[in-house]
């Protein structure tokens, strides 16, 4: 794994959010910050707004009150991944097909090596011309962490990232996390389940 | 009075048009009332502050 | 924009126009009644046309206002987009179904004031054709509406369109008046004539003030629909879900989840 | 490669790969105008009087086609979430698509219409003329055609209802579309002057459509 250059400083913190849809209120006052090198878990049952929150941040929802901010060195918009349950991979395509437009989309390497070396890492190597309709769940979450690996940024945003991975799959995901971090990386993660690096701080959601 | 038939059906189609917009509206409003009651009735741990629109 | 907001509660709304809304019911029929014996009685026949120039009475102010609904949800939609105003939305779903209604009495309106003229029940003229655009417009707003079930979603995607419609109507009827004179058969009468005399012109004032009364005794009414629909819509959610999630503070280090909240 | 490019060859290949659609809408060109004179009957003059017309319109139909897989795609599979998150700039995003859709739905059928001229007894004059206008005026149908895709991702029956929203919209580029190719072949009537008209809507057009399309495709997932 080539040792990443470090990120710069980032901080992303959110101020007394709240978010509501369909006039249903999904969570209010909630309020957190995050530095580089850290990780932040969102736990809580199903429909607490975990994800709401993720899409909020990710300035994919507009939250009814507060506001997310994010002060990074680059540009605030190419600063943030997401890796959630649309996993974006166009099954008419093959999987390097699928991760070159995501390359090109996200700034990171689009040459077959980068992608190849990027695939080999969580383990699918092999399945680089496969048609993307080929691949089961798990595999097509490792695509979509190859994505991360390919187009390197300082916040990761992860939605449920542990969903559909086996052991060896979270293994990588582990590695991974914990390799982001010490790069200088954030994570802000959302998931139910026990996740493969301890976070820094927790977020409960009832 | 020339051409009645064309001015009947003219002023008749649009009282017509009116009439069913008045009706409708008024029959809507009423409905919506209705079930906001039978659902108020049924379900009290609406929040304090109101609904939003 | 204060008074605005101040207006953009909607119980303040419901309260307001609940008072409002008898009074301009009562003076709008007045209007139109004084408008109409007017209209069909006192005003002279047109030398040419005969008794049939009466339609004009119902044709000139439908048409007008299939046009100035249209205007008032381009307003709401600005309300709705730029300024996030809470009864935009209400307003301008409120106002299209009454947009569609007058803009078809203008099409039948003015294809039975045509006939006579033309032997023809419909003829393609310039503004008569507009006005079928617009309907067909107005008619994919609310097929657009429908198609969202959760009325927040679609409010903006919906002003959007109406923006979108609204930058194309001058578009349309230029393209539509150039059209129409390429195609002149020489026989079209103009519709509303050389100047129209003092005679007419005021029994047609009248009538116009009297369908713009109309128009807002309906949307009144169509918006209170509309918020007794949506409170219904969200009592019934509330009921159905869990209460709202409140962030406790978390059980370690330094994020500051807010102190727990009761639903305030 | 740019990702504004990278996105037309996904927009272009995705459109002819199986399933794509484009093939659908160049057969249902072909069907549509073959059709034609069935209905209206086999007189060469009247066909040739309307055969502009008809070709036209039925580009403005097979154009309507694949509306509903422009954007209804990337709603379903999180790929529109992954655009806005990359931080590309949406107009340019719904740019892309539009020229793909363009590229791959409305181009096939423009180089058609003149083959399908022929059985519509146009002269060679008025070939010419037809795909001149339809090369000209096709692009302003693809990008209002993407406004309408826009506003209805993610909404069953979403292609439908993007033609019902568009055809209102395009009735402009068809009138100065028809009037131009009536100008060339006509000697009284004007050619130049509906033609400019119509090539001023398509960049017109292509203003808008990528603006209103992408706050439509941004507000619709809020």
């Amino acid at each position: 794994m080539p040792l990443e250059d470090a990120f710069p400083p980032v901080r992303l913190a959110a101020d007394d959010l709240a978010c509501e849809r369909g006039g249903r209120p999904i969570f209010h006052g909630l309020s957190f910050s995050l530095a580089g090198g850290e990780m932040l878990a969102v736990v809580g049952p199903n429909g607490a707004g975990k994800s709401s929150l993720l899409r909020v941040v990710a300035g994919l929802l507009s939250p009814s009150e507060g506001r997310v901010d994010l002060d990074t060195d680059g540009e605030r918009e190419t600063a943030m991944h997401l890796l959630a349950y649309g996993d974006g991979l166009r099954n008419v395509f093959t999987v390097k097909e699928n991760l070159r437009l995501w390359s090109r989309l996200y700034g990171g390497a689009a040459d077959d090596d980068a992608m190849h070396e990027a695939l080999e890492e969580v383990g699918l190597g092999h399945a680089m011309h496969l048609a993307a309709r080929a691949l089961s769940t798990g595999q097509r979450r490792r695509a979509g962490l190859a994505r991360l690996i390919l187009s390197p940024r300082p916040i990761w945003l992860l939605d449920e990232p542990t969903s559909g991975l086996d052991k060896d799959g979270e293994a990588i995901l582990g590695r991974m996390m914990a390799e982001h971090l010490a790069s200088g990386g954030a994570i802000l993660v959302a998931t139910h389940l026990q996740l493969p690096v301890a976070p820094t701080h927790r977020l409960e959601l009832q | 009075m020339s051409h009645l038939p064309y001015i009947v059906a003219a002023y008749g189609a649009t009282a017509l048009v009116i009439g069913a917009l008045i009706v409708w509206v008024s029959a809507d409003t009423r409905a919506q009332k209705r079930r906001l009651q039978e659902l108020e009735k049924a379900g009290p741990r609406r929040q304090a502050r109101g609904t939003a629109a | 924009m204060g008074v605005v907001s101040s207006l953009a509660n909607p119980t303040r709304f419901l309260s307001w126009s609940s008072r409002l809304l008898p009074i301009v019911s009562v003076l709008a029929a007045l209007t139109l009644a004084v408008g109409v014996y007017w209209s069909l009685f006192v005003a002279p026949p047109d030398y040419q046309q005969g008794d049939s120039v009466r339609i004009m009475f119902i044709h000139v102010p439908a048409a007008y206002l299939a046009m100035f609904c249209y205007v008032v949800m381009a307003a709401a939609a600005l309300g709705t987009l730029v300024w996030r105003h809470p009864l935009a939305d209400v307003s301008a779903r409120a106002a299209a179904p009454i947009g569609a209604a007058f803009t078809f009495l203008a099409l039948f309106t003015g294809s039975v004031w045509g006939k006579p003229m033309w032997g023809a029940w419909w003829v393609w003229d310039a503004r008569l054709t507009s006005v079928l655009v617009l309907f067909i417009m107005y008619l994919g707003l609310i097929a657009l509406w429908r198609a969202f079930d959760d009325p927040s979603r679609g409010a903006k995607v919906a002003a959007i369109l109406i923006l979108v419609g609204f930058i194309n109507i001058p578009v349309i009827k230029f393209s539509v008046d150039w059209w129409n004179t390429l195609h002149q058969p020489a026989s079209i009468v103009r519709m509303d004539g050389p100047t129209i005399d003092p005679s007419m012109l005021w029994p047609l004032l009248v009538m116009i003030a009297g369908y713009t009364l109309t128009f807002i005794a309906l949307h009144l009414a169509a918006m209170r629909a509309e918020i007794y629909r949506r409170r219904a819509r969200t009592t019934e959610m509330l009921i159905a879900a869990r209460p709202a999630s409140t962030a406790v503070r978390p059980t370690e280090a330094a994020a500051t989840g807010a102190p727990p909240h009761t639903a305030h | 490669m740019s990702a504004f490019a990278a996105l037309i060859v996904q927009t272009v290949a995705a459109s002819i790969r199986a399933g794509g659609g484009a093939l659908t809408g160049l057969l249902f060109f072909l069907t549509v105008v073959s059709v034609i004179p069935f209905g209206v009957g086999p007189d060469l003059n009247l066909l040739a009087r309307i055969g502009p017309a008809v070709l036209w319109i039925g580009v403005l139909l097979s154009m309507l086609l694949g509306l509903d897989r422009l954007f209804g795609q990337d709603r379903e599979d999180g790929g529109l979430e992954l655009v806005i998150v990359s931080g590309e700039s949406m107009p340019l995003f719904v740019l892309a698509r539009a020229c793909g859709y363009w590229l791959a739905h409305g181009l096939p059928i423009v180089l058609a219409a003149p083959v399908l001229g022929l059985i519509l007894n146009l002269s060679p004059l008025a070939l010419g003329a037809v795909t001149l206008t339809l090369l000209a005026g096709s692009p302003a149908l693809a990008m209002i055609g993407a406004v309408g895709g826009a506003l209805t991702a993610g909404l069953a029956r979403g292609g439908m209802l993007a033609a019902i929203l568009v055809l209102p919209l395009s009735v402009p580029v068809l009138i100065f579309g028809v009037a131009a190719v009536n100008g060339a072949i006509a000697d009284p009537d004007p050619f130049l002057a509906p033609f400019l008209i119509m090539c001023a809507f398509t960049l017109f057009s292509a203003v808008l459509a990528p603006i209103a399309g992408a706050a439509a495709l941004r507000l619709g997932l809020d």
